[in-house]
Parts: C-alpha cells; structure tokens; sequence
C-alpha cells in the first residue's frame, strides 16, 4: 500500500547514515527528583532517497521536493514509537512515583 | 556466585494525599516489607526522596530502589532537587537509607 | 502527565511562527495515474521553547539542548496524525483505485 | 440556482484482474449506471483511464470522477503518465469521456 519511491537526480546517492535509533542520557535533575539520569534515546540519520522508514507523506513530500521545490521542509528523522519512563515527580504535597509516556524513544522514522 | 544475602532497606511512604500515597504504594513491589525494614528482591540499592519543609528534610518515600539504578555510595548522600525543595539520596549498604549524609 | 519544560537561556524567545499545519499542493503524475495533483499538507515552524505541541520526549530532549548540548538534534515539526487519500494507482494489468494511508497531514507536532 | 440536469458520462471498468476489478467497481457509487452510461451524483466531471498497450490505449475505467476534482476542459484530452504507460483524461460535458483528444 506504499506509493513506489522516484528520484530525479541519481546522482544524489552520497548520504550520511540513514535515519536510525542513537543511545542518548539526559540529566533529569531540574525536572525530577528521581531519577538522577536516563537514557532517552534520540532518532539521528538521513531521510533523503531512497527512503527506508518513511511513510506515504514523506514519499510525496521526499517526491515533491526532488522536483526542484527545495525550500520545503524535507522528511526529518524522528521518533515514531515510544515507551514510558517510570520517574519519581513531585508537587506541592511532596514526592510520587509516576509514569511518563512518550518518555523514551524505540523507534526512528522519516516523517 | 555464592549464595548472598538480600539487601535491606529502611521501608516508608507518606500519606501526605491519597494521590501520592497510591502512586507510592508501588515501592511496596520492590520487596517484602515487614514493620519499617523492606528486603529487597531485585537491586541492592536503598533510596530515600525528601521534601524540605522549613529547611528540615521530611522523609516521603525510604525504600528499595525502583528507578534509580545504580548507587555506587555507601552511605545516603542528599542530592538536592527542584531548586532545594527536594533530596534524593541512593546507598548500597544494608539501612543505609535511615539517615541522609551531607557533603563530599 | 506531561513533564514541566525548563528553559536554561530566557533570551532565547525570538523565534518564528510556533510548528503548525500548512497546505501543500504536490504534483501526482510521476507516481500515479491519477489525480494530477492533490494537497497532503506540510508541517512547518519552530519546535523551540515553551514546546506547545511536543510529548515528554521532546520535552527532555528541549532541555538537554538547553543545557548546552547544542550538537544533538533537536525536535523537529512533523506531521502526527494523517488522512488517507484516494488514488489510480497501477500495476501490470493496469490501472485501479486505491486508498493510500497516511498521505495527507492532518495534525503537527514536535518530535 | 436553476435546476439542471446532472452530468451524464461514459461507463465501463474492465475485469483485467479480480483484484483491479473489485477496486475499480468503487466508481459505481459515483452515480447510479445503465448499460454504459453513468448519471454522476456529486461531479460535473467525467473521467477516462487508459493502459497504453502495443501503443494503442485500451479504457481500464471510464466513469463519473472520484478523485481528479477538477475538469476544465469540454473535451477529454489525453495526459501521459508514469513514462506513457498510462493516460488519464477528464472532461466537463454529457458523455465528453468516450473518446480521447490530443494535444493542444
């Protein structure tokens, strides 16, 4: 069901790595009371042709602007699945454990 | 490895709201807790998460670690949170978590 | 259950327009039969502080930019829920109808 | 506005494949059809869809449109597409679909 990819320079092919999942630890000390760090990860790569992770928006949008329409925003590596972050959060009564959705990312895609 | 004992941590949650004291209940699946000791069954770290009231830490939550994930201290060193309206601190000796020590 | 945003530099708050939807009309004929053209929408504007439409990941990776850690990416406005679109597509025995999910952008937010 | 009569186009989906078939009949519910006419219900624009094959375009649907949305043209006048496997042409007056014009 995914529209077939085209490209109208082939000679564009020198890229850096495609778009893809990266380990990343963020400090969580100004936000949280615990805990201290996490992984988060973050989503890093190149989302031009041929697209590995993009949907049928991004084919189009990767499509229209391979036309020559280069001041469109271009596909961008992010995350596009997630998985909750169990942390110690706080308000004014004091402390709580608490689930943080969308917190960590599992999963990069062009979009 | 050789057959260890499991680490024990000092055991307490407020009942500062009904909220926060649901959500902290959870600590109580880290390990088995009897009166103000919980043993516990999958880290040997102890925490303790204080709020500052009046410049005094109140203890809101003394357990085995759920989220932290590492402690390479012995005893519980306070950290600061939240613009010094908190304290976390994490130790790996058995009840270390009953009193929060200062400095380096 | 989102995680409040901190903000390490409160001189930063020049920016553009804040990461919204706006429409794209894209040509069709290089990959379909039909339509000529059709509008997917594209997302476009700044992803910086305060995120108003960012989930707890962006809010985290916000705040570890903020600290300083400028060479990491940051979140990026892209499309978040989509519309499918009708289509002629083709094959070897020729042409037929065919609904294309997630072509047109129908929401935008900061990932 | 004055009652007016609605568009009538050319009809017809061929049977190359089940799976192509079974799509294409979609087009049914853009007007109600006999024998090879189609009266549209909600377009002024009849639409034709064409495999070139041994240079000779054979009609894979021709019908009320569904997609194309836009038809400024009275007569259907051929558009090549993916490398001239394909035509596709649309036209905004009563049977204007049945045959194919070209160039300018």
């Amino acid at each position: 069901r995914k529209l077939r990819a085209t490209r109208a320079d082939p000679s564009s092919s020198v890229r850096g790595s495609v778009c893809g999942l990266r380990a990343l630890t963020v400090s969580l000390t100004k936000l949280l009371v615990g805990p201290s760090s996490a992984n988060i990860n973050n989503c890093h790569g190149s989302c031009a042709f041929p697209l590995t992770n993009g949907n049928n928006h991004a084919i189009l949008l990767n499509s229209h602007i391979e036309s020559g329409n280069a001041d469109e925003r271009s596909p961008c590596c992010v995350p596009v699945a997630y998985e909750a972050l169990e942390v110690v959060d706080w308000n004014a009564d004091g402390t709580f454990i608490s689930i943080k959705p969308d917190a960590v990312a599992r999963e990069c895609g062009c979009r | 490895k050789p057959l260890q004992q499991k680490r024990r941590c000092f055991f307490q949650i407020t009942e500062s709201t009904k909220h926060n004291y649901r959500q902290n209940k959870k600590y109580t699946a880290a390990g088995s807790v009897s009166g103000s000791v919980q043993v516990c069954e999958t880290t040997d770290c102890c925490v303790g998460y204080y709020r500052i009231i009046n410049g005094t830490p109140k203890a809101d939550i003394l357990a085995c670690d759920r989220i932290e994930k590492s402690c390479p201290d012995e005893t519980c060193k306070a950290q600061t949170r939240i613009n010094n309206q908190f304290l976390t601190c994490m130790c790996n000796t058995d009840l270390c978590n009953g009193n929060i020590t200062w400095g380096k």
